[in-house]
């Protein structure tokens, strides 16, 4: 089971670490017990994400997928982030391991429900 | 800068004088041992001598050892085999085993029971310790055969394998133990324990993988897994892996003689390694009770972050660690070993890592493992939902 | 004086690129390939790679190759473990063997015919030929399984298992063929053949004995014999025997780039053999047709005296041969292969002899060899009671 | 399956192998199929055998047991020849292998049906 350099590159020095204090919108997926959680810290500006930090219990794959994620979508509008799929986040990494694409690939989600909390919140569609 | 390699359960070195034995017979000493010419004969002799090493180490004659390619085989070899043991067959076939017992065991019994058999786990307190009581009264009359093993690889701790023959023979039931991680590390003698079939393999003592043995009483016997040659006194067809006996045979002769002073040496740096892992990560606990464990054995988990990311981080800094046992490394769940340790604690399960020690590690590596533990830990604690919840729970 | 080998079927010398390509895995490379750590990853790699060599030598998808502790193992996993690909697994318990298979489908199959399977055992004629004809009345719609081996090991008479395959897919049955002595010698491709099942041994290839592998066509499956670990793609558990799997890889990466050369040398030299033994002692015979043979392989019968008594000698005079097979030296019987071909006659049977050429097998020993045979079976025909009552009923 | 030294002595140089003409008695025990046949020729002198000699067709064991059995009954009476056991040849060869013991071990049977034949028919008991 070998992770790609990128994948042990943002698993070594994840992007976006944290919390945000005051965040526009958050969202937690997983539970202890699959050994992943995954929470995301958004502050969005108009319909752009401004910032985005997260905190994660989880494997390897689980931070860097988190790591990655965040780094492709800051910056980006909400659109963007709910079209951004967990493939095209295990796919910037360079693949993960077969037996980690469904369980540990989890940040893509806490993203969408993040953003889709913050739209209904805010009337936006 | 020099690994560190923390994984001896996982599997061991070859060690040297092991390699030099084996040499002879990927060279001149090439014979299959079943051929009547010098050739053969000359290897047959060999192996012989290496049977005689094995039973030895473990009190038993040699024609009782039958060897074979590791103790997955084995395992699987006595839970198959163990049934031509009973005339009324239909009447034994319930299966006592521990809930911590090695997949070999653990799944090869979930399969049976899916397969007719009726298989009863029995459980271990929160210190990994078997509920003898819950053993005592699963026992019956249709019982034909239990399995625990010696020591357990994750943990480290070490059943009272003698109690539960004597349990078993009080019922007519056999009594099988999965020695592996207790043989060339502690003194183990069949006679002594009284066990009907025992398995071990040879790359737990610094021998190559993919080789072990089976030892069987004398009167008893294993419905054989292999068929079609008369090797092994008919109980295990195929050509011998002569190299590989030739290793365990000499590996174990090596570890008897050693014994006691690696235990003393080894018992020290895993005693000082976790006594300070505890007093200097907050949040740890030991998965297995403190006495009553293997001197090689230390299995912690650190609360609030996942067990592979730690390794992983480890790995990183040229320490070499497991999460649960290597063999559980194709699933995502944390072994059942842990969990049952856990109480269903999966978050504490996840959370596990185990450090084994052995001959090659150093009590000066300890400090240097010690630090990059602490580092590791607090670095991935710094960002863990987990943890962020429990230093709010706190009101920090 | 040398000695000289020439029981290359029953098991051959490690050749010194393959004990070189081992000996970093008896060194430093000594992880557990399940183990996440570099340690572990770097083994993983390297098994990798020999499971692609393997692969590659026998023209198939590297995945779907599973290493084995050897031919023995093969065997008996494909004929306990075939079912699985049935739904209606009553349905299909009939399996078809051939009458000269090794012992480990012959003797295995002879079991499961006493747990219920229905069991064909195909006929050969004297020229070790099977009768197809029979072979394709005997397979139904409750056929399961058919296994016929590549090459015999005892007559190295070639069986034809494309047509074979063939016969058994047409009425839905799965096809097998124990390869042993046919990769590594001679072209073998399992997608030409279109084999469901396919067994192969390193120790006949000069690699280490304990080692082999089965392939498994793509989309069909075995129900594994060991249980409990994800090894080998949850297709063989138990700690892999990571030395001899670099051996076997590199041994028949090699053995492909002087298949054709040695083919031609070592033919050569069993032909030359062959040809002077049957010219010039009288009263023998070959056991196998002389054609459609493999070219290392020379079994002979020589009337009035019995096998092992021409062996000893022979091995006295520094030369390894073999009664029969190595494999059935635990027993007195001639082996079923050769009663087979001599079509009952126990006394031609007990005289055969095999001659078995390889790698170090040299042209200048041809005569050195004829003249000891010559000698042995004179000298023990001269004290023969057949051989008496023979000349007396020539009037001599 | 090791042989002792004695059994590989008397296996390369077997003692009294041959036919006696006109032997006084003469007796063969196993058969081809078995992969042994012993064949045993006496040379009786009054209660005396004078001179054995035998044929084997079998294993180096059967070979060694047939030239072991000769040379302890050579110059022994016939009575002598009829205490002999099996048991006694192969103790005598330093033992043989478990698996001979039964099937090669037949010298001892072959004697002893000669001088049986031989005594019944010269009225001797
Ligand atoms: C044709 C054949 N099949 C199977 C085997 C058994 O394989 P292994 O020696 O690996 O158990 C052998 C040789 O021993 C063989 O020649
Ligand atoms: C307790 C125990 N049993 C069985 C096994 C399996 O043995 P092998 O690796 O020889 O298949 C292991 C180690 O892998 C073990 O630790």
């Amino acid at each position: 089971m070998d992770y790609t350099e990128k994948v042990m590159d943002h698993f070594m020095n994840p992007r976006n670490v944290g919390k945000i204090e005051n965040a526009d919108a958050i969202a937690e997926v997983g539970n202890p017990s699959c050994g992943d959680v995954i929470k995301m810290y958004l502050r969005i500006q108009g319909e752009t994400i401004e910032d985005i930090k997260f905190q994660t219990f989880g494997c390897g794959a689980a931070i860097a997928v988190s790591s990655q994620t965040t780094e492709m979508v800051k910056g980006k509008s909400l659109k963007e982030a709910l079209d951004l799929t967990r493939d095209q986040v295990a796919e910037e990494l360079g693949g993960l391991p077969p037996i980690k694409m469904h369980c540990s690939n989890l940040a893509a989600d806490a993203l969408h429900q993040a953003v889709k909390t913050y739209m209904k919140e805010h009337g936006l569609s | 800068m020099e690994r560190i390699y923390l994984d001896y359960n996982a599997t061991t070195p070859v060690r040297a004088e092991v390699r030099d034995a084996v040499m002879p017979f990927l060279n001149e000493l090439f014979g299959n041992p079943s051929s009547r010419h010098l050739e053969g004969r000359q290897v047959k002799t060999k192996i012989e001598a290496a049977r005689a090493q094995v039973a030895a180490a473990i009190g038993a004659e040699p024609e009782r050892v039958v060897f074979n390619a590791g103790a997955t085989e084995g395992n699987v070899s006595v839970l198959r085999g163990y049934q031509v043991n009973y005339k009324d067959k239909k009447g034994r076939n319930h299966i006592i085993v521990s809930g911590v017992e090695h997949p070999a065991v653990y799944d090869t019994a979930k399969k049976m029971a899916g397969e007719g058999y009726e298989v009863t786990f029995v459980p271990v307190d929160g210190e990994g310790n078997l509920d003898m009581a819950f053993l005592k009264s699963a026992v019956t009359e249709r019982t034909g055969l239990i399995s625990v093993m010696t020591v357990n690889n994750e943990t480290g701790v070490i059943y009272p394998v003698k109690e539960i023959a004597k349990i078993a023979h009080e019922k007519g039931a056999l009594f099988h133990t999965d020695a592996v991680q207790a043989v060339g590390k502690m003194p183990f003698d069949v006679k002594d324990i009284d066990a009907d079939f025992v398995t071990i393999s040879a790359h737990k003592f610094y021998a190559p993988k993919g080789v072990g043995a089976i030892y069987i009483k004398k009167g008893k016997r294993l419905d054989p897994l292999l068929t079609g040659g008369h090797q092994e006194s008919n109980r295990r067809a195929g050509t011998e892996n002569v190299a590989g006996m030739i290793a365990m045979g000499r590996a174990l002769e090596l570890a008897m003689g050693e014994m006691a002073s690696d235990r003393e040496r080894i018992g020290k740096i895993r005693d000082e390694f976790e006594r300070r892992i505890l007093a200097e990560v907050p949040h740890t606990r030991r998965n297995g009770g403190e006495n009553n464990r293997l001197y090689t054995t230390s299995n912690i988990s650190f609360r609030f972050v996942e067990g592979e990311a730690v390794q992983l981080k480890l790995d990183h800094f040229g320490i070499a660690v497991s999460t649960g046992s290597a063999c559980s490394s194709g699933t995502l769940d944390p072994s059942h070993v842990i969990m049952a340790i856990c109480n269903g604690d999966e978050e504490e399960a996840h959370s596990s890592i185990r450090f084994s020690f052995g001959k090659y590690s150093k009590m000066e590596e300890v400090g240097y493992v010690v630090d990059r533990v602490k580092e590791v830990v607090a670095q991935l604690r710094s960002f863990s939902p987990l943890y962020d919840k429990f230093l709010s729970s706190q009101g920090k």
